[in-house]
């Protein structure tokens, strides 16, 4: 069975989905943080792939590197966030974390 | 039509809060007394465009269903998507306007907000952020009064409930948070309902779309009004279908619960107990107002078949509102609640009135709403200072205050004996309006109905005996009498009570047209449905 | 099956499997490694789909400076040594019949899809260069936008962490 | 000037008094009582001059209309309009010479006796108020004014009967006063609203031309009669009728002066006076009820007054009685007499107030300096005040003489009237249940009010150390008293001191022709007078004769002793009790209406709480319990727990039945009858189970779920680092999920 682009979004459905669960399930910050980037990168599958079949249009890997860009800067934030929290809280458990202030 | 900066009027008196909330965002959190009077002077302009709106609002204009008979109207495309192939064209208008039904809320609005303000003043905990949801609140509500398209009227709608919840639920009392989910549980419970009969007119209703020639559906509140414009073979077509009386069920379930009719009333009480005072007067004044006003508005002459089927039913409806109310608030020992069921017990009058479906009934209902709006933010203003002052609404704590605080005694001599409909003041021109409608239409109903005028009487005087006469206990020795800016929020209430107790004909005269002309389309079209069968 | 397919269903593997890791481990240390395999197999697919430059930027960020941010994270928030490390779930029940769904229903759309494509055409040997024109040409304004954002992202970053200090050292 | 301009500046001018006392009248040099007094006496003056303007003139009314609130074109019936205006009839004008003469003379009296009160100036401001309203009532074209007047009158009466709020009593009897009048007042709203729907107008005039027309309400003789009847219901509250008259006893503890104005002469009298005002529309069966209803308040109130102590009590009851007389009148079809007797009422019933105030001014003053700390209105403290206060007792002698028809007084002419009245109707009608009532009365009336007079002011003082501190009153309280005196006297009333007829009261007022179809209407107006003619000789000698035995019992029994009292009341002592317990009436209504009203406001208030509120916090909780799952047991379980359990089960079987009827009437049952009742058992439990699991602990359960709620509405808006609660945040990404999958699998 050749390739296609079926297979390329099924994977990414698959990574997105993974992402998901740790989104959804994970009590730890930094691994929801974690599966917020697996979403973003099945994301940047998808629109390479599309891309790629689509009639190699280069408009996909352009906003793929937007997209780096803006998770590189969510990254950024979010983890100053949760040190943040962090210190105030010592602790990055979501479910603990329940108030804007001490 | 007034335009200032090339905005209507209307606009301008429902987005002017929201500028309102902009400026007081962008002050400093600890400028108080700036964010305290940025909200003043913007409802202050509010409650002037109100009085401009009512010196230049022409009293023989009908509007309800004739675009014609609006004034200040205000339309242009907001949301136009076309081709969807599954649905249609999707066409939703910016359509603001006023006829004699919405003009008195309109007017209403503006004064409680502009008087909520006030009564926010001494408002601690996060300021900013409270005058800020204040402000929202405030332009939800009056965008809900002036907006003609039925898609806005619900964002409005829903817009409103939101600031409502984190008022009750950031700045209320002890079991806030309970108090705050029932309220917006229960409000989108009901407009999850309204939402559904809108979808369900919307594919029912289709205009000539003059640009295109072609028939498209439309949220537009007038089209939906003409039986013309009902698509053949669409769900609410006809006259005195079961699914046009299921979705006038459905409208009266998201209108009934905000009124609040009876038996979906529960959220009142707790809201009201746990809110802070200027929220309790906005929701008594206000809030409560668009449950009747929506009825008026949208079902009433939407449904006229259904208005006259269910007739006796919404008059029972309005009887048991009554008298449960005034029978409950009766054994309430909390201040507070007792206001809040006393309110359950006045809407019923409004109820009562409009299920008249004849205009003394029905002036009588939209002056009823103008004035609960007055009296209870009268009495929830007065619950408010003496909550302020002795921290607690216990009505047996009380007693003997009418020599403490004389000029606050005198006040709330007013709004008690304007609650309990006493003639000369304004609860008992449109009770008795009300009444007097009624019993045109269903004698019995109306006379049982006459009892909550004995009970409202037992239980404001009740009240009255229990924390105003009698002798003042020692701990209450040194209550301050009100002062001046309790003052200047009751006493501009007390003089409309009276004004429109002695002469009521200025907020008559406003209506008379619209509401003869909602009694001519319900009549004529609901006789249309009884003949039909 | 062609070596590019063998290639795609490595790369497929790695990349699943790490993030499968990535997500149930019980050790956010080995969540932190995997995800260092995931990225990796997700540039293995841009390069597969032609996309070279992206696949090293991916490298180059992702592998060099987002992980390395998290397992700073990892090694800020959680102390090594101590049990602590471990995290627990929540709902994963829940979540994980919710997910399935949402994989499931995801995934049968893209299975169902037609998917109109072009004719593959030949691959270019490098995309670094037509890519660098198209930012500086028709993708400007987002470029430029994107750049202010990294900025912002930059100094909030480090105004998150700075104000907390010096409210510490003033309490 | 015109009657009508005259007759608006009555009736502004108290208003004027009300609104500069209340405002500033503290401000003012004595509290502003001149004010009061002097605005009043001006009214006083102009009401004069209607009444000498319009007696011997023409008797149509002079009018004054406006609108007042147009309703534009109203659909099916035309351009509706409310019309109010005021009118001044000789009724009115008679009527407003009462009210503003009384109130002058009270508005006087209570400088002396409200001196030093810490209310003094809003007490005048009040008094200004009632003046308003009355004159209101008094001198109003329609029913809506009336309405308004009448409710206003209750007003000021509710303010002025607790004008000494500090006192429990006052403020009960205050709240009493007004809520039984409502109950009154909802009948004569529903009477006007009845007028209403057929008319479409509130004024008299109209109505009454229309009713002359032919049209009776709702098409309906039977409707008139009760509109009448319900119309009626508002005097019977605010005339203390029976059996609306228990609040005006219990009035008494406002002020004396009060109690003469409002609760004597004025307010209890526009009862009367509305039942005059209506009189042309009152059906034979209408005029028949409020005649027995009348007869039986006169009866049931004079037996009270026998027995009763304190001396105000006495006066209250005598006033309901009285009133009982009035209305009898005018229910037999006297009218003239109906009304006569309420003016010449309101003089002497006004002086005996006024005179037993004074007598309880120099009591609580004496018993103030004696540090006694008695009651000073009971009779039984008092006695020998005829030495200390010669002008009061005179006076008060002249009104006893007067209330009692002894001839030569303008009791005596008007109750004669009455009487004469009242044995016609029994003639004409049958009814002769009514004259005996009344003649009875008239006995009972001349005993308990001597018995007044000899235990108030011959012997001697019950307590010999007081009697020197009692002084007479001051003059300010004397010159009302000597003006209702003369008042009292036949003279002004009429020439002949034996019959009215013919005098210009008589001429000014005569009986008004019904407007009812001739088929209800009472006994010719003719006819009536006819028989009237004949029975007024037979009623002078009766009524002499009932009246001198009752005069001549209670000499003997109060004065000479022969007969004892005490001893009479110990022969018969559940009598005695009966009477000296007011027939029961209020413990019967607070044991009955009062005490099911106050348990219906608790079992609603707790199935409020508890059922209604506890359904939807029910609701909310099984939502969540199945959403979440049971994963908590809690202990508290609320009533409601088990209410919704309850429910649930029965919703169970409810479900279980109506599915096991829906599978047995499929044709082939799948897996026969065994499957089919599997499966009703399937859902009958689940169904139970839905409810049972929902029923676990509801108040922590929701709270909980609450706060959890409110993190999750705040995550679903976009406000999740708002507020951060409990971490649940997640799950309701969940539920996001969920209904994105279920919108998604819905619109397919």
């Amino acid at each position: 069975m050749h390739i296609t682009l079926t297979h390329y979004v099924i994977v990414s459905a698959l990574l997105f989905s993974l992402g998901l669960f740790a989104v959804l399930s994970r009590r730890n910050a930094i691994l929801v943080l974690m599966g917020i980037e697996l979403i973003l990168n099945s994301a940047n599958i998808n629109f390479i792939a599309f891309s790629r079949f689509g009639g190699s249009d280069m408009g996909g890997q352009a906003v793929a590197i937007f997209v780096i860009i803006l998770a590189a800067a969510e990254a950024a934030v979010a983890l100053a966030i949760v040190l943040n929290i962090y210190q105030r809280f010592h602790t990055v458990n979501v479910d603990d974390i329940n108030k804007l202030r001490e | 039509m007034m335009q200032f900066l090339g905005l209507g009027i209307l606009t301008w008196i429902t987005f002017l809060p929201v500028a309102g909330m902009a400026v007081v965002l962008l002050l400093g959190k600890d400028n108080k007394q700036a964010i305290r009077w940025t909200a003043a002077v913007f409802t202050g302009i509010q409650v002037v465009i109100a009085a401009l709106i009512y010196m230049g609002f022409d009293r023989g204009m009908s509007g309800i269903n004739t675009m014609a008979g609006f004034q200040y109207v205000e339309k242009v495309s907001w949301i136009d998507i076309r081709s969807f192939s599954w649905f249609g064209n999707l066409k939703i208008e910016y359509f603001l306007g006023i006829d004699g039904l919405s003009v008195l809320m309109v007017i209403l609005t503006a004064l409680i907000s502009f008087i909520a303000v006030f009564a926010s003043w001494g408002i601690e905990k996060s300021l900013k952020g409270y005058f800020a949801l204040l402000l929202l609140l405030d332009a939800g509500m009056m965008g809900v009064f002036v907006s003609l398209d039925f898609f806005l009227f619900y964002v409005f709608w829903e817009i409103m409930l939101l600031p409502m919840y984190f008022l009750i639920g950031i700045w209320g009392g002890p079991r806030r948070e309970y108090a705050a989910i029932k309220f917006f549980l229960y409000t989108l419970l009901g407009s999850v309902r309204m939402l559904l009969a809108v979808i369900a007119l919307y594919f029912s209703v289709s205009v000539l779309d003059p640009a295109t020639g072609e028939k498209v559906h439309t949220f537009n509140m007038i089209a939906m009004m003409n039986p013309a414009n009902f698509e053949p073979g669409s769900l609410l077509e006809g006259v005195g279908t079961t699914w046009r009386y299921m979705a006038f069920i459905a409208l009266f379930i998201g209108f009934a619960i905000k009124v609040p009719i009876f038996p979906f009333h529960t959220w009142l009480p707790d809201a009201h107990v746990e809110a802070p005072t200027a929220i309790s007067v906005i929701l008594a004044g206000v809030l409560l107002k668009m449950g009747t006003y929506g009825i008026l508005r949208v079902s009433f002459p939407m449904f006229p078949d259904a208005a006259v089927a269910y007739q006796i039913p919404l008059a029972i409806l309005g009887f048991v509102n009554i008298v449960y109310g005034a029978l409950v608030a009766m054994a309430q020992t909390d201040f507070k609640k007792l206001i809040a069921y006393s309110s359950i017990s006045h809407m019923g009058v409004v109820i009562l009135g409009m299920a008249a479906l004849n205009t003394q009934g029905m002036t009588g209902a939209i002056l009823q709403m103008f004035n609960h709006g007055t009296i209870t933010a009268m009495l929830f203003l007065i619950v408010g200072v003496i909550y302020d002052r002795a921290h607690t609404r216990g009505l047996n704590e009380f007693g003997g205050l009418m020599n403490q605080m004389p000029r606050y005694s005198a006040v709330m001599v007013i709004a008690f004996f304007a609650a309990l409909g006493l003639p000369g003041l304004s609860g008992f021109i449109s009770e008795a309006f009300s009444f007097i409608g009624a019993f045109q239409a269903f004698r019995w109903i109306a006379i049982a109905s006459t009892i909550g005028i004995v009970l409202t009487a037992a239980y404001m005087l009740w009240t009255l005996q229990r924390v105003f006469l009698g002798t003042l206990p020692e701990k209450w020795k040194d209550l301050p009498d009100i002062n001046g800016r309790e003052l200047f929020m009751l006493v501009p209430l007390a003089v409309i009570v009276i004004i429109l107790g002695v002469y009521p004909a200025p907020a008559i005269d406003l209506m008379s047209s619209a509401v003869n002309t909602l009694v001519d389309i319900v009549n004529a079209q609901g006789a249309m449905a009884l003949i039909g069968q | 099956m062609t070596l590019i397919d063998v290639i795609f269903w490595f790369f497929a593997a790695v990349t699943l499997g790490s993030a499968a890791v990535v997500v149930f481990s019980r050790n956010i240390i080995y969540s932190a490694f995997a995800l260092l395999f995931t990225f990796f197999g997700v540039a293995g697919f841009y390069v597969l789909l032609g996309a070279d430059f992206i696949a090293i930027t991916q490298l180059l960020i992702y592998v060099g400076g987002i992980l390395v941010l998290l397992v700073f994270g990892v090694m800020l928030t959680n102390k090594v040594v101590s049990v602590d490390i471990k995290s627990g779930t929540l709902n994963a029940g829940v979540a994980m019949v919710v997910v399935s769904l949402t994989a499931g229903t995801i995934a049968g759309i893209f299975y169902a899809t037609e998917w109109k494509t072009a004719p593959a055409e030949m691959l270019q040997p490098t995309t670094a260069g037509e890519l660098g024109t198209m930012m500086m040409t028709s993708y400007l304004l987002p470029f430029e936008v994107a750049s202010v954002v990294l900025l912002v992202a930059l100094i909030g970053a480090a105004m998150v962490s700075r104000r907390d200090r010096s409210k510490q050292e003033a309490a | 000037m015109p009657v009508i301009d005259i007759s608006l500046a009555v009736l502004l001018l108290p208003l004027a008094s009300f609104t500069i006392l209340i405002f500033v009248g503290k401000r003012l040099p004595r509290g502003g009582d001149w004010l009061g007094l002097t605005l009043l006496t001006a009214c006083l003056g102009l009401s004069f001059a209607v009444l000498y303007q319009r007696v011997g003139g023409p008797l149509a009314a002079d009018v004054l209309r406006f609108n007042w609130v147009d309703f534009g074109d109203v659909p099916l019936i035309g351009h509706l309009q409310v019309q109010l205006g005021f009118a001044v009839d000789n009724l009115a004008a008679i009527m407003m010479v009462v009210v503003c003469l009384v109130s002058t003379l009270v508005h006087l009296f209570s400088i002396g006796y409200m001196h030093g009160d810490v209310r003094y100036t809003r007490y005048f401001a009040y008094l200004g108020i009632f003046t308003f309203s009355m004159l209101m009532i008094v001198l109003t074209d329609n029913f809506f004014l009336m309405y308004v007047g009448w409710e206003l009158v209750g007003l000021s009466s509710y303010l002025l009967i607790g004008h000494w709020y500090e006192k429990k009593s006052a403020s009960d009897a205050a709240k009493k006063a007004f809520i039984v009048n409502r109950i009154g007042d909802i009948g004569m709203f529903t009477g006007i609203m009845i007028l209403y729907f057929t008319f479409r107008t509130f004024t008299f005039d109209d109505i009454f031309a229309m009713m002359a027309a032919g049209t009776v309400p709702m098409g309906s003789e039977a409707w008139l009669t009760a509109a009448g009847v319900l119309i009626f219901c508002g005097a019977v509250g605010k005339s203390a009728q029976f059996p609306l008259h228990v609040w005006l006893p219990d009035a008494m503890e406002g002020p004396t002066p009060v109690s003469a104005l409002i609760h004597a002469a004025t307010m209890v009298a526009a009862g009367v006076f509305l039942v005059a005002r209506t009189f042309p529309m009152m059906t034979a069966d209408a005029l028949t009820v409020i005649a027995y209803v009348g007869a039986v308040t006169a009866f049931v109130a004079a037996t009270i007054a026998i027995a009763q102590n304190d001396i105000k009590k006495v006066l209250a009851y005598s006033t309901v009685s009285q009133l009982g007389y009035m209305v009898m009148g005018l229910g037999v079809g006297a009218y003239t007499a109906g009304f006569f007797h309420l003016s010449t009422h309101a003089m002497f019933k006004a002086g005996l107030f006024l005179g037993s105030g004074s007598v309880i001014h120099a009591m609580h003053h004496a018993m103030h300096e004696t540090h006694d700390h008695g009651d000073p209105q009971d009779v039984r403290n008092m006695g020998g005040m005829k030495k200390v206060m010669p002008v009061t007792f005179l006076t008060f002698l002249m009104f006893t003489l007067a209330i009692s028809g002894v001839p030569f007084t303008s009791g005596f002419l008007s109750k004669d009237e009455l009487l004469a009245g009242s044995l016609a109707f029994g003639q004409t009608t049958g009814h002769y249940l009514i004259p005996v009532i009344g003649f009875l009365v008239a006995g009972l009336t001349a005993f308990y009010m001597f018995r007044l007079v000899f235990l108030t002011f011959f012997g001697d003082h019950a307590e010999a150390g007081r009697a020197e501190h009692l002084r007479e009153s001051p003059a300010s309280m004397k010159i009302p008293l000597i003006v209702f005196a003369v008042l009292s006297f036949f003279v002004f009333w009429s020439f002949n001191p034996f019959g009215s007829a013919g005098s210009w009261f008589a001429d000014a007022l005569p009986r008004p022709e019904s407007v009812v179809p001739a088929t209800v209407r009472a006994a010719d107006a003719a006819e009536f007078a006819e028989a009237m003619h004949h029975a007024h000789v037979p009623t002078i000698v009766l009524s002499l004769l009932f009246a001198g035995l009752g005069i001549l019992i209670a000499f003997l029994t109060y004065r000479k002793k022969s007969i004892n009292a005490d001893a009479v009341a110990a022969k018969f002592p559940g009598v005695h009790r009966f009477l000296l317990n007011k027939w029961y009436i209020d413990e019967l209504y607070d044991a009955t209406a009062v005490g099911w009203t106050l348990a219906t406001t608790r079992v609603l208030n707790w199935i409020d709480a508890n059922i209604i509120d506890g359904l939807v916090n029910g609701t909310a909780s099984w939502t969540r319990a199945i959403v979440f799952g049971y994963d908590e047991h809690r202990k508290d379980t609320a009533i409601s727990a088990r209410f919704f359990l309850v429910t649930g089960l029965v919703v169970a079987v409810l479900t279980a039945w109506w599915a096991g009827e829906w599978v047995f009437s499929l044709e082939n049952v799948p897996g026969g009858w065994f499957g089919a009742g599997v499966f009703t058992m399937l859902v009958g439990v689940l169904t139970l189970f839905f409810f049972w699991s929902g029923a676990g602990g509801f108040d922590r359960y929701v709270v909980d779920g609450m706060v959890n709620g409110t993190a999750y509405l705040s995550g679903f808006f976009g406000l999740l680092l708002r507020k951060f609660q409990s971490g649940r945040v997640q799950t309701y990404i969940i539920f996001v999920l969920m209904g994105v999958m279920v919108i998604f699998y819905l619109i397919r």
